[in-house]
């Protein structure tokens, strides 16, 4: 029936080849990490839970501006695929909504996301953006939008610019369940892969979008396999095993850095709290969070393993959690102790040329600075 | 007869139309077992069931095309976008095929698109945006944008009902700020027409949605310090836009500010004033002013967000400039 | 390192599996059409071919108003596929701009396609919309617009509101190898796959979107991949075969009826001529046209099988041929004879309520109507 | 020195920028190999090769994104749309990521997207569109919409090295038809200026893109039948809008007409109405007058088509009646 080609097999063939190519090879890239780093994956994963932790505080205190999103029980993989970048090689992320993890491997700082979320005038957007929205490119992260999806596109972008001036970087890009159904994850995804661009995506599965579970998302039940629409190789992942989520983001970067292009890896994880603080989460079934919550921490289950198999000693670890302490207290009271954004800064930074917009004519009267008097003294005239 | 919020209004309309009509059906992200965002959808999965409460994935274009596709078939699709930030993504399937569809295929396409719109809330760029001057300039469409509980659910009624597509934007700094007693029965508020929400004979200030609110406040601390008599129109609907009354209280009071909360340049206050300048152009005393959101993506901190936004004191201002032109 | 699930093993049996269920079963469909369906298949077959023929005479004479759009070597794919579908029980397609013949097989009539391509006032459109662009709900087909990929959504839509209502009736819609490659694809047949649409995709694989061959549209070399992504079965089959494509489109549109949800058909062809009349198809590797043209034209071919393994007499073809370009002559000669619309008629029908936009003032000197000498008279400012 | 083609002057921008900056590259629909839908990006291919010249799928809204990535490690994409219609797949892409970049992260997005706009062709609802309205209401955008061979290739060469997006509308109509010597060297056009296309005292005639031709007929026409001197003034940037120079015709003249081929309601002509009310409003002795095209889809028909857009004998029509006022 088939006329092209030889049907159902030889497509079979070719995904399973794919698969195979990118699959994880005897030797595990994290076996190669040495106990240094391997502590310093512990060192994240507790600054991502620790600082999202003082946030729930802050926010408890109403000095959070607007909403606060929790990464709990997901810290590995953001931390584990970010740690699979080389910064020293100009590689760039795009982090999402629970990917805070990844952004401080790349070198974010708490102070940062503290302003952020306090909407003070020093934050990186200076109180323009919300939460963990910035970036920085000398760091190599970029800031998302909301419009979930998009950032892909984006990513395939910075990616084929590295490609067209062949310089050997490799970029980064994630999205959760949910974001697989929009339109620009599947335009962006599918450019990339065509293109060959050096770029790994990242599909952080955690079982819901919002309230809505993977069932009612797609009807495929493993998300690896929205990478065989796009010929590009489709990995799954136990993204609570900080060290397997660095194994494959690692083999999948280094194939991106040889040049051959985009390889999208699911990492199955689980959102134990509500898609925001203020969710409920009354739509999950009974004992899931629990269950999740007493097995499958990725932060207790590193921690067996680093004192077990690498025998780290317990002190190490409570020390680290001590630094991670003091650094966010010290952050926290930097955070605090700035100040909100001046008005008319809203105004600054629209386009390159002009530097500011005009302040509309009648704003003069409730801001009082002698610049404005001028266009006050206009009248109704200026637009 | 009790209170109830703008929110309650929306959910009652939606309520009461799929009890009325089984053709009524609600899809979106997030609407079914979790009720919405913002709770507007609560109790409706229960009461109608998964056929009539569909919960679909992240996709915006796929909601209003698979809309489109149902009310050809005679369908009277209610379609949520979780903020109204996100009917970018269908701007496509709205402008090129929803729009068009009755005119160049004869097919009618009644679909209602609706979700929560404005700022005042701390929502940033990607949660506070007022999307109505990206369609008004798309013929086919329908757009309202309610002020008051009463309005809420009559003009979503008159939209689930009408056969053509309509935008309904909710504002959500009002959702439960907004408490009213709404009319018994079956409450409809004909589309295509605006609400004299104040009489005056001072100066008129020709608005819509939440700025309603702040027009009135203004108009109060005028009548007060000032001794002003101002009127306010709320329009409700901006497609179609109702022209005698923008012009009757233009040729009453001779005197106008347009208001909204929207950036200003293309705004909707643009075609407001290009309508008054042609039909009451002699009646003008004073130029139209108009009193918007600075040309910024709207920031997120509060001092940001209040600069940006328009407030009282800034048509309180404008309308003593134009009082004493 | 899958948690979840077990690896890579299953998602290939799943997708096998899926196949299989969808895989063309020993007593092939087709079987049971008979000798009038088969020779009915031919007639709609030459019907195209000679449609457009007799269109590409009236371009050269400057009487097609705007482009002119082939399907030449496609024609038994758009037949056979519509021919599966059932319009006793109310089936409804979407085609796209290379299945005239799929509408032909629901009914559209000769003249109203030659009213359409000469934009004539009686039209199926009125003369507002182009060429093939049309619809009628009462004979089974929804005209599409030109953004590609938009039709999936509205389908999707179309064939929700049957499973709502409990009805068995199934749509199914085109898109190009190309479209594939669209925001509205993915969003639509993703929604429908996980709301378990009746509904059939037919991907129409005819090697080139405008000048961009398969290649560089997706990395994927099998369009029935795509469907791995949505967890349908996805087909592959020989478009130039009209009873293959008959076939396989049969057994989904049969599984759309039971409930069984979506089914993504490729269907494998080639576009003999350019994106539309103008193009020259300087792009085609050479010798690439002739060697389908000899080798694999769906008309020669099936002309051959009935012939042969048919036995149906040359003569019965023959007259089918004749009486197809009599029912062309008849239609050219009626649609040239329409006049073009009114000008004013172009303000009708934008909404239900009002039935016609008010026409602008000015407009009325240039239109000598006694119903526009109201506004005219009212001056400069009825907007 | 040769008279061009407005199509070629754009091609010659582009194949100058490039010569220029190698950080410059086009992507979009069949621009390599065809050269593009109309053959404007004939020949890049074959000087620049294939990673300069991107064939990419059909993709707006990946088109529009990607660019935007490279835009933020320094290069200087051009994207093409095949037809401007099809941008509104990327409306979210553009209106939501591209325009608030270098605001809300402070990130540089230099990237222009350009294509086929227009009626007049015979094209129908779906490639005939004129899409500035939809942006103008995007702070953080530029547009650009030229008439002239000269402007076609001096903005599009200004809009390759503004440093912020700049949406570059061509018009098809104008193609082929409209030829002029193009001034030698680098030819840049200043973003944000508009051009004195004749000059005149009695009314003003606001306008761009390939309505500047119907004004220019209709000034010569009243010129010679009513002895009438018309100023028309060709905008070519739409946002920035030249302030300055459309209230300097205004204050000149005291009367303005206001011409697009764009639908009437919400389309720019409302933003200039009240820009002019705002600023020149004791200076006006009649109401401003638009003359656009009906609230309708575009229909392909030709009487249709004719009907709804605007033609010369509408603008000297509506320029009487203003004259007369
Ligand atoms: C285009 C778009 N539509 C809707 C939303 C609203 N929204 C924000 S987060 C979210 C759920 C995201 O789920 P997923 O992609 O699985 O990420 P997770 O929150 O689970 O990390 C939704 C629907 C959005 N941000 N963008
Ligand atoms: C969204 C969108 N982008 C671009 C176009 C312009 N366009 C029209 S047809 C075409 C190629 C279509 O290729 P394919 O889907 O393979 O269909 P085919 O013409 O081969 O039947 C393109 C790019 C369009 N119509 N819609
Ligand atoms: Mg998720
Ligand atoms: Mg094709």
């Amino acid at each position: 029936m088939a006329t092209r080609a030889g049907g159902a097999r030889d497509t079979q063939r070719t995904a399973r080849a794919a698969r195979q190519a990118a699959a994880p090879a005897e030797g595990r890239p994290s076996a190669l990490l040495g106990r240094d780093g391997k502590v310093e994956l512990y060192y994240y994963m507790r600054l991502t839970r620790s600082l999202e932790e003082r946030l729930v505080n802050l926010y408890r205190q109403t000095k959070v501006v607007g909403g606060l999103f929790r990464s709990l029980g997901q810290e590995a993989d953001a931390v584990g695929s970010a740690y699979a970048l080389d910064r020293g090689k100009g590689d760039i992320l795009s982090p999402l909504i629970r990917n805070l993890g990844s952004m401080l491997v790349q070198g974010a700082r708490p102070v940062e996301i503290l302003r952020q979320y306090m909407a003070k005038g020093d934050s990186p957007t200076r109180g323009r953006e919300l939460n963990i929205h910035y970036g920085d490119l000398a760091r190599g992260f970029i800031g998302q939008i909301s419009h979930l999806g998009d950032m892909v596109p984006v990513m395939a972008g910075v990616t084929l610019s590295f490609k067209m001036r062949g310089e050997r970087r490799v970029g980064l890009v994630y999205v959760g369940d949910g974001a697989t159904s929009t339109a620009a994850f599947h335009e962006g995804i599918n450019l990339a892969a065509v293109q060959r661009c050096p770029l790994v995506v990242i599909v952080e599965n955690n079982g819901y979008a919002y309230s809505t579970p993977l069932a009612r998302q797609t009807a495929v039940s493993e998300l690896r396999d929205k990478a065989l629409a796009y010929g590009i190789p489709g990995i799954r992942a136990d993204g609570n095993d900080v060290l397997a989520t660095y194994d494959v983001t690692k083999q999948a970067v280094e194939r991106a850095r040889r040049g051959d292009g985009v390889t999208l890896i699911e990492l199955v994880t689980y959102r134990r709290k509500g898609h925001a603080e203020h969710d409920n989460q009354s739509y999950v079934p009974e004992g899931e969070i629990e269950r999740w919550e007493t097995t499958n921490d990725p932060i207790d289950r590193y921690v067996r393993e680093l004192l077990e198999a690498d025998r780290v000693p317990p002190g190490e670890l409570s020390a680290i959690d001590e630094r991670v302490r003091d650094e966010i207290d010290r952050a926290t009271a930097e955070a605090e102790a700035a100040p909100l954004p001046e008005p008319e800064d809203s105004l600054v930074g629209v386009y390159s040329d002009p530097p500011a917009m005009e302040a509309l004519w009648y704003k003069a009267s409730m801001v009082d600075r002698p610049a404005r008097e001028r266009a006050a003294a206009r009248g109704g005239s200026d637009g | 007869m009790a209170e109830i919020t703008y929110l309650e209004a929306i959910r009652q309309a939606l309520f009461e139309e799929m009890e009325r009509d089984e053709n009524v059906f609600c899809l979106g992200e997030d609407i079914g077992v979790y009720g919405g965002a913002f709770k507007v959808t609560d109790g409706l999965l229960a009461r109608f069931g998964e056929q009539r409460v569909i919960d679909t994935p992240i996709s915006e274009a796929a909601i209003v095309g698979a809309a489109a596709g149902a009310a050809h078939m005679g369908m009277r699709p209610v379609a949520e976008m979780q903020f109204i930030d996100f009917i970018s993504v269908a701007y496509d399937m709205l402008t090129n095929y929803v729009a068009t569809s009755r005119y160049r295929a004869g097919l009618p396409c009644p679909i209602v698109v609706r979700g929560p719109s404005g700022g005042y809330v701390r929502g940033g760029p990607f949660h506070s945006q007022n999307p109505e001057a990206a369609f008004l300039h798309t013929p086919g469409l329908k757009i309202v944008y309610p002020a008051t509980a009463s309005d809420a659910k009559g003009l979503l009624k008159a939209a689930i009902r009408d056969d053509d597509p309509v935008l309904y934007f909710e504002h959500k700094f009002l959702y439960r700020r907004v408490k009213e007693v709404v009319p018994d029965g079956d409450h409809v508020v004909p589309i295509g027409e605006a609400r004299l929400a104040r009489e005056g004979t001072d100066l008129s200030i020709i608005t819509y949605a939440a700025c309603v609110w702040k027009a009135l406040e203004a108009a109060e601390q005028l009548e007060k310090e000032d001794g002003l008599s101002v009127e306010v129109l709320d329009l409700r609907s901006l497609l179609p836009m109702d022209d005698a009354a923008i012009i009757a209280t233009v040729r009453k009071t001779n005197r106008a500010l347009i208001v909204h909360e929207d950036t200003r340049t293309g705004g909707v206050a643009g075609e407001i004033t290009a309508r008054i300048n042609e039909q009451a152009f002699e009646w003008l005393d004073a130029p139209l002013l108009r009193v918007t959101a600075a040309d910024v993506p709207l920031p997120y901190s509060p001092p940001l967000e209040d600069y940006v936004l328009p407030q009282t004191a800034d048509i309180v201002a404008v309308a003593r400039r134009l009082a004493a032109y």
